[in-house]
């Protein structure tokens, strides 16, 4: 039974779309008790399957793989199979999305009660996300993995477009014609990878690029071909995660969608594209990829540096949010470039942490926005003094965010810089500029709500938050906490795992 | 051919063909003599039964070895029969959206559009077991001229009188210029078996003549592609569908493109298999690069044609232009991968494709309009309807977990298999499909994001169409989730030696 | 020394031959329009119990036809001004040709034949369909409402004969076994063919007299109805050669009927010292005076009637009629 | 007078064709276009019963071709023009020009 | 070749026919012209219409059935086609063509019967 844990993790939330479909719609009760519910098994699912972990070993644990799709073709050298496995399993990176996707995942059902109409496909469209976000987090083939990876564009794409605010269909297209690139660029890298190599599991994929160069030449895997296949995989996940020039539908997204969709992608579908980094960047060409790590840090300080100075410049809290996570998205890939210890587990930390931190933030706007009608900053001010609990929150997710030591957001930027410091100091020196550039735009915002001076006299925020809106922050805070206090927790997960990585790296 | 020879020809194996025919001719003369009053629903269950006898035939079939009869006109083997299903299923599932069509018009030629459907249908098949030009070319006309009656057959509508002659026009063109390449691969090897044009095509002598037979290849291929509505010849496409009743325009869309691309194989890969080009290199290797423009243009036409229009039935027109050029690519694949990927491809596209033609005839008739604004708010008007067609229009798009999206992955196999890879044309396709995305999308966006249509009074679905539509709906998702299930049937008979060689004479 | 000429390398002096042999033919059919036309009135009188034409060359009128024939020579010829010039000047022409150019191929006797063509019978079929082109092209040209009237039933009548005409003979052809006439008449050495296919010899000569546009189906020239037809805007010569491709189409019907049903050559047994042309005239008169018989006894046949006819009894009768001529030759004949 | 060489014969065709294609997608009315389609379809009967007698592998299945090309060459008349009697019933016209009642 | 030349010749005649059909008209009508006299009249020039003045174009829109039965005449005519080759090969085929032939006019009876009961067939 254990061997099919993972197949139930993904597809326990079909579970609840089947139930789902036969609550009525104008339920509302019902209706959020089957999402809360729903949302719940998976994550008590991905809790099982840690506990089956064993964290000390590196490689892939609670694989399952079946026979799946054969393509027969007859060539003049006689017939050759391409065959294609159900092949998921979960190493230490994995499992700690895995672990991440249904945290947020459960959260945001209960930040969506704030949803008042259309709940039921909201709830529906929410778990078909769920399983896409699981099943991507778990793949090991790339067929598999672009499968759940476009399975997460259609939900979203309704979410965005059906629940948010006044702009959120433009939101919804953009959203869709940035990531339609993306996976068109990631589908023709991987099916060209597939027919080369004849194989699409990310096992036999490393095995078959570290034979002798000149096996690979006999194949066709060409330099030239494994740097094209490199960039086209790096371009598609450029557009996730999002690298600079390709960002723009990032933030039309977090500033139109609703905050509990916004929680998932900034928590959540963001970290796919440092994922994919990892995985397919890192894991199966790790020489190409050492070749493009100065491109690829220069890229991440100018995000740094680019979002950090736009969240400066901006009056919708929304606004300032998703700039940050450009800038904070900048660490991940100074991490990646820096290709040492340090670096990557700086860059995996980072992922994890900015997951936490943005759906905290992200769901406490939320919760203003419900209050006010507005996210824009200068509709605020003074919240400390009607809604104390939010304002702490708030603040203590800005703290979170600025890098503050003891809380998760500290110790990703710090291992991250450090890991690039020691192979690039220069460009690590003017990355710090960045870290600096953070604390002003937090602060600035976030005193400004907290604190500042109420900009309109007569400005009545409502009730302090409520029970249903306090759990997910004060949950999401806890955990900031912890993973910033006791790191060991998420490296002793990734260790055995980032020693792998290593290996391919050449020590 | 004397006596003893026609009877020890294995009839039976010809009992699909000789079913439809039957049924016809019985249809034909049951409608001249019933009255004029009399309700044709009748006739509607005979040619389904029909069909559906027919499909039993080639079921029972299946086990048979390869045969031919009557010196290889007709001619049984696996090509045959898997693409006969093919026709048989699109033919049922059109003539179940007939049984609703409830156009007064129709109504009253309703006979005469069973027994055309018929014919149609079997022009088509012959096709499909056929090895002689002779034959293919009266299959070819069978289809042809049934299908421009069946796109007049309202002939009280002047939009309905103008497609149809646009329709004989076009084709007819198309039909002489294939007539005139045949008459040149007659010329040349003074065959009309296809067996024995191959044999005779490797005579040395004809070498020197190798610039007739790239003609040849020239006309014929410009020319049979008018059936596809590929690029040169696809401007009567939105015309005849725009004209055309939706049965018809849906059979036209579906089997009729069926029946086009098998000629295209059964011709033109089995005529110039092992011709010389100019210089001796291989025909279909030298020809390639502007097999690949086609396929190129007919995308981009397809799909740009298909972004401006605002009347539904020209825009699925478009898109079905589109989708032949999708189709076209596996011909550049130079591998026997073209007959799996083209038969699956042209499965999925059936369902997917008569299941939008469902949901479309469903809308337009309530509507009484053929503008894409039918679409608004449709999902809280009939979420079910919605649904289906989403699941449609996901499909056409090449969303994972349709058959769509196993369609294009194979394609895309087939464009990058190949060394070296055309990447170009997969990136064209790639970028097509994107483009496809805007105009599908906007469909499902104005399902779910849009409130109004007509009057918000929700939309009754006919028994036969619901069938439809279930059926539609489940294979779209089954293919596209275990896409093995059709793979496995046709590889496990498949052989591609039988659909080269001439084997299986049995006297 | 036909015999060599026609197996000879072609040239011009063969041409030459053949042009020279080719005009005595057209004035033997000359000839035979001349005394046609006046058989046909003189029968037509004896019928209707009057003498007729016998002024003109003797009691017997012999020199009426003649006279008539001048009389059209030396008559002013107009040409409308708002007909379709080159067409009105064409069509007369396009009517006369084929019923001329249908004789090459038939075999008068054993020696006496122009062309020998492996297909005959569909040479003749094709071409004289060309004629119906002229008459439509005379009435339409002329732009006047009778003419293009009669033209169109012309026509009309024209293409739905020759539906059954041409199916009646496929019995024929099953029985020879070839197109070639004079197969067709070598066939017949024992048994015309009339015997083994009454039916079809039956729908044949409807047809064809349907066809030559004669009474009872001469709608269109009716003069009571469309004045004459699609011929009522010519005079002179032009008129002439309308009336002249009539009676050439009735010399080639009637030879080609004797070919194909009465057994061409082909004496009666017993009497076979009676040469093959004295037995191809003899048949030959018969059917010209069978038909000339008809016109003076049955009335005209209503539009509506003519063509529904056509239709609707002599081609399923031709459909039929393929058949039994199978049937009589799987019994008879094997 | 010796025999004419297949070259002419497929020079006359090919002259033919072309002017059929040409005549097809420019002329007006509608009957016309008919009628160089019809025109077309005859090229190729004069290549088939060319080729059939002369080619490098002569072969009577040519001429057989060609009585299917006639009669399907009619069946597309006749459809073609049934058609169009239908379209003049809607609307009196026979140019092609004015048959463009749908447009984007 | 002797064959070819009896072949070749054979035509010679079917032209030298054309020739004379031709010829013979022409030579007619140019005598014609000479002897016939020449006194143009308006009035003679008009189109004839039973004696009263000549009204409208004549060239009017034909009655659709004379495109049906034209229709109904290209079907027929060119299924013969197939009839001809049939009768003459019979001999050799034998009795099985005899039944193929039979499907083959049975569907044409069937068209014919179609046509029929749609009332093309119908002069009026």
């Amino acid at each position: 039974m254990s061997s099919m844990l993972l197949t139930l993790l993904i597809f326990s939330p079909l579970l609840s779309v089947l139930i789902l479909l036969f609550v009525p719609s104008d339920d509302e009760k019902t209706l959020k008790m089957t999402g809360v519910l729903g949302a719940l098994l998976p994550l008590i699912a991905a809790v099982t399957a840690f506990t089956a972990f064993d964290t000390a070993e590196s490689g892939v644990q609670l694989e399952e793989v079946y026979q799946w799709i054969t393509y027969e073709v007859f060539q003049a050298n006689g017939e050759l199979n391409y065959s294609i496995q159900y092949h998921i399993g979960a190493d230490g990176l994995s499992m700690i999305l895995i672990l991440l996707t249904a945290f947020i995942a459960f959260l945001a059902s209960i930040a969506s009660f704030s949803i008042k109409e259309k709940l039921k496909s909201f709830y529906i469209l929410f778990f078909i996300l769920e399983l896409g976000m699981l099943g991507v987090f778990s793949a090991q083939n790339l067929f598999l993995f672009f499968v759940f990876f476009e399975l997460t564009l259609v939900p979203m794409f309704f979410l965005i477009g059906r629940y948010g605010y006044l702009n959120r269909e433009k939101a919804a297209w953009s959203f869709l014609i940035y990531n339609g690139i993306g996976s068109a660029i990631l589908l023709i890298a991987f099916v060209a990878l597939f027919m080369k190599s004849g194989s699409m599991a990310f096992d036999q994929l490393k095995a078959v690029f570290a034979l002798p160069e000149a096996d690979l030449k006999e194949m066709y895997l060409t330099e030239n071909f494994r740097m094209g296949i490199l960039i086209a995989i790096l371009a598609a996940f450029a557009v996730k995660l999002p690298v600079v020039p390709l960002h723009t539908w990032m933030l039309r997204v977090h500033a139109e969608a609703h905050p509990a969709i916004v929680m998932i992608h900034s928590g959540i579908l963001l970290k796919i594209g440092a994922y994919g980094m990892i995985r397919f960047g890192l894991g199966i060409f790790p020489e190409e990829f050492k070749s493009l790590a100065g491109v690829i840090a220069v890229l991440g300080v100018v995000n740094l540096l680019y979002g950090a100075f736009l969240a400066l410049s901006q009056s919708d809290m929304k606004k300032v949010l998703a700039y940050s996570s450009v800038s904070h998205m900048g660490i991940v890939l100074i991490g990646l470039a820096a290709l040492n210890e340090y670096g990557i587990q700086g860059a995996v930390f980072q992922t994890v942490s900015h997951g936490l931190i943005s759906a905290l933030l992200f769901f406490l706007v939320g919760v203003l926005y419900n209050r006010r009608g507005s996210s824009q900053l200068h509709d605020f001010g003074g919240l400390a003094s009607q809604m104390p609990v939010a304002a702490g929150l708030l603040l203590a997710g800005g703290l979170a965010s600025l890098g503050l030591p003891g809380m998760s957001g500290f110790i990703s930027e710090f291992m991250a810089f450090l890991g690039l410091f020691e192979v690039m100091p220069v460009t690590a020196a003017v990355g710090t500029i960045g870290l600096i550039l953070t604390a002003v735009y937090v602060l600035r915002a976030v005193l400004g709500v907290t604190f500042g001076r109420v900009k309109r006299e007569g400005t009545v925020y409502g009730a302090d938050m409520t029970a249903a809106e306090r759990f997910p922050a004060f949950m999401l805070l806890a955990a900031i906490i912890i993973i910033g206090c006791y790191p060991a927790l998420l490296s002793g997960l990734l260790g055995a795992t980032l020693e792998s990585i290593k290996l391919g790296l050449g020590g | 051919m004397d006596t003893d020879a026609l009877l020890s020809y294995n009839w039976a194996i010809m009992a699909p063909e000789f079913t439809i025919l039957g049924v016809a001719t019985l249809l034909s003369v049951l409608d001249l003599f019933m009255g004029k009053n009399t309700s044709r629903r009748p006739l509607l269950w005979m040619a389904l039964a029909g069909v559906a006898v027919a499909m039993a035939f080639v079921f029972a079939e299946l086990d048979t070895d390869v045969t031919s009869i009557l010196h290889d006109t007709y001619r049984l083997d696996f090509f045959s029969k898997a693409f006969k299903i093919l026709l048989l299923l699109g033919g049922f599932l059109v003539l179940l959206l007939a049984a609703d069509y409830r156009k007064k018009e129709l109504q009253e030629y309703r006979g005469e559009f069973y027994y055309l459907f018929l014919t149609a249908l079997l022009g088509a098949m012959i096709m499909a077991s056929s090895a002689d030009m002779i034959t293919l070319f009266v299959g070819l006309e069978l289809l042809s001229l049934s299908s421009y009656i069946l796109a007049g057959i309202r002939k009280k509508s002047g939009k309905s009188n103008e497609s149809a002659f646009k329709y004989v026009v076009s084709g007819g063109i198309a039909t002489a210029i294939t007539l005139f390449g045949m008459s040149y691969i007659f010329g040349l090897t003074g065959q009309t078996n296809l067996f024995d044009v191959v044999e005779t095509l490797q005579e040395p002598v004809l070498l020197e003549h190798s610039f007739l037979l790239v003609f040849a290849f020239f006309m014929t291929f410009i020319g049979l592609s008018f059936k596809i509505a590929a690029a040169p010849f696809h401007m009567w496409a939105p015309d005849v569908y725009e004209g055309a009743p939706i049965p018809v325009t849906a059979f036209l869309s579906v089997v009729s493109k069926t029946a086009g691309f098998i000629i295209l194989l059964r011709f033109i890969l089995l005529t110039f298999i092992a011709a010389a080009g100019i210089d001796r290199d291989p025909l279909l290797v030298q020809v390639q690069p502007y097999v690949i423009v086609l396929a190129a243009a007919t995308m981009i036409l397809g799909n740009l044609g298909a972004l401006r229009q605002r009347n539904i039935k020209r825009l699925f027109a478009y898109s079905s232009v589109a989708q032949a050029g999708y189709i076209l690519v596996p011909f550049v694949s130079n591998s026997t991968q073209v007959f799996e990927l083209i038969w699956f491809y042209l499965l999925a596209y059936i369902v997917m494709n008569i299941g939008a033609f469902a949901c479309l005839q469903t809308l337009t008739r309530d509507a009484g309009s053929n503008d894409v604004s039918i679409f608004r708010g449709l999902f809280s008007r009939s979420p079910w309807l919605a649904s289906a067609m989403t699941i449609f229009l996901l499909s056409l798009a090449g969303i994972p977990a349709t058959a769509g999206f196993a369609g294009k992955f194979g394609i895309f196999m087939g464009a990058l298999g190949p060394e070296p890879g055309h990447y170009v044309l997969a990136g064209i396709m790639m970028l097509m499909t994107l483009v496809s995305y805007v105009y599908y999308f906007n469909i499902i966006g104005l399902m779910f994001f849009r409130s109004g249509g007509t009057g918000g009074r929700r939309i009754s679905i006919a028994p036969s169409i619901g069938a439809v539509l279930v059926f539609c709906a489940i294979a779209t998702i089954g293919l596209g989730i275990m896409p093995n299930i059709a793979l496995d049937f046709f590889f496990g008979q498949f052989d591609v030696n039988e659909f080269f060689m001439n084997t299986g004479h049995n006297h | 020394m036909m015999n060599d000429l026609l197996h000879s390398q072609p040239g011009w002096y063969n041409a030459a031959v053949f042009f020279v042999m080719g005009a005595v033919l057209l004035l033997v059919v000359l000839g035979f329009v001349t005394y046609a036309i006046l058989a046909e009135r003189k029968v037509l009188g004896f019928i209707q119990l009057r003498p007729g034409p016998n002024r003109v060359g003797g009691k017997l009128g012999l020199l009426q036809t003649v006279a008539d024939v001048f009389k059209l020579l030396i008559k002013e010829d107009t040409i409308p001004k708002l007909a379709d010039k080159p067409l009105f000047i064409l069509a007369p022409v396009l009517a006369f040709s084929p019923a001329f150019m249908v004789l090459a191929v038939m075999p008068f006797t054993e020696h006496v034949q122009f062309a020998d063509l492996g297909v005959g019978l569909l040479y003749y079929v094709g071409i004289s369909g060309i004629s119906t082109i002229g008459i439509l092209i005379g009435g339409w040209a002329s732009n006047n409402k009778y003419s293009l009237l009669g033209g169109m039933r012309a026509a009309a009548q024209m293409i739905s004969y020759e539906i059954p005409l041409v199916i009646s003979v496929v019995g024929v052809i099953l029985f020879a076994g070839s197109l070639n006439l004079t197969d067709i008449v070598e066939g017949q050495k024992n048994v015309a063919y009339i015997f083994l296919s009454p039916i079809g010899f039956f729908v044949f000569l409807i047809a064809s007299i349907a066809e030559l546009n004669r009474t009872p189906f001469d709608l269109p020239e009716a003069e009571s109805e469309l004045v004459a037809g699609y011929h009522v805007e010519y005079s002179g010569f032009r008129f002439a050669f309308f009336m002249l491709s009539e009676y050439v189409y009735l010399f080639a019907m009637a030879s080609l009927t004797t070919v194909l049903f009465l057994g061409g050559w082909n004496p009666i047994p017993f009497l076979e010292f009676i040469p093959g042309a004295v037995w191809f005239a003899l048949k030959f008169s018969i059917v010209v005076f069978f038909m000339i018989w008809i016109r003076g006894t049955l009335p005209r046949l209503r539009a509506d009637q003519l063509m529904e006819f056509a239709w609707k009894v002599l081609l399923p009768l031709a459909l039929l009629n393929i058949f039994l001529s199978a049937a009589v030759k799987e019994l008879f004949l094997k | 007078m010796s025999s004419v060489p297949l070259s002419m014969y497929l020079m006359l065709a090919l002259i033919l064709f072309c002017i059929g294609l040409f005549g097809a997608l420019t002329k007006k009315n509608a009957v016309i276009v008919l009628i160089s389609i019809e025109l077309m379809l005859n090229a190729v009967n004069i290549n088939l019963v060319a080729f059939s007698k002369y080619s490098l592998h002569p072969g009577l299945s040519g001429q057989i071709f060609t009585l299917f090309t006639i009669a399907v060459a009619a069946a597309e008349a006749a459809v073609g023009l049934a058609i169009l009697i239908a379209l003049y019933r809607n609307r009196p016209t026979v140019s092609v020009d004015e048959m463009d009642t749908m447009k984007h | 070749m002797e064959l070819y030349h009896f072949y070749q010749n054979n035509y010679l005649i079917v032209a030298v026919f054309l020739l004379l059909g031709i010829l013979l008209p022409a030579a007619a009508l140019t005598l014609g012209k000479i002897l016939r006299p020449y006194k143009p009249v308006k009035e003679k020039y008009t189109t004839y219409e039973s004696g009263i003045e000549p009204f409208q174009q004549s060239w009017v829109q034909f009655n659709v059935r004379y495109y049906l039965f034209a229709l109904l005449f290209v079907i027929f005519d060119v299924e013969t086609v197939f009839l001809y080759p049939w009768a003459v090969a019979y001999e050799e085929l034998g009795i099985f063509a005899l039944i193929e032939m039979g499907i083959f006019v049975v569907l044409l009876t069937l068209g014919l019967l179609y046509a029929w009961k749609k009332k093309v067939l119908k002069w009026n």
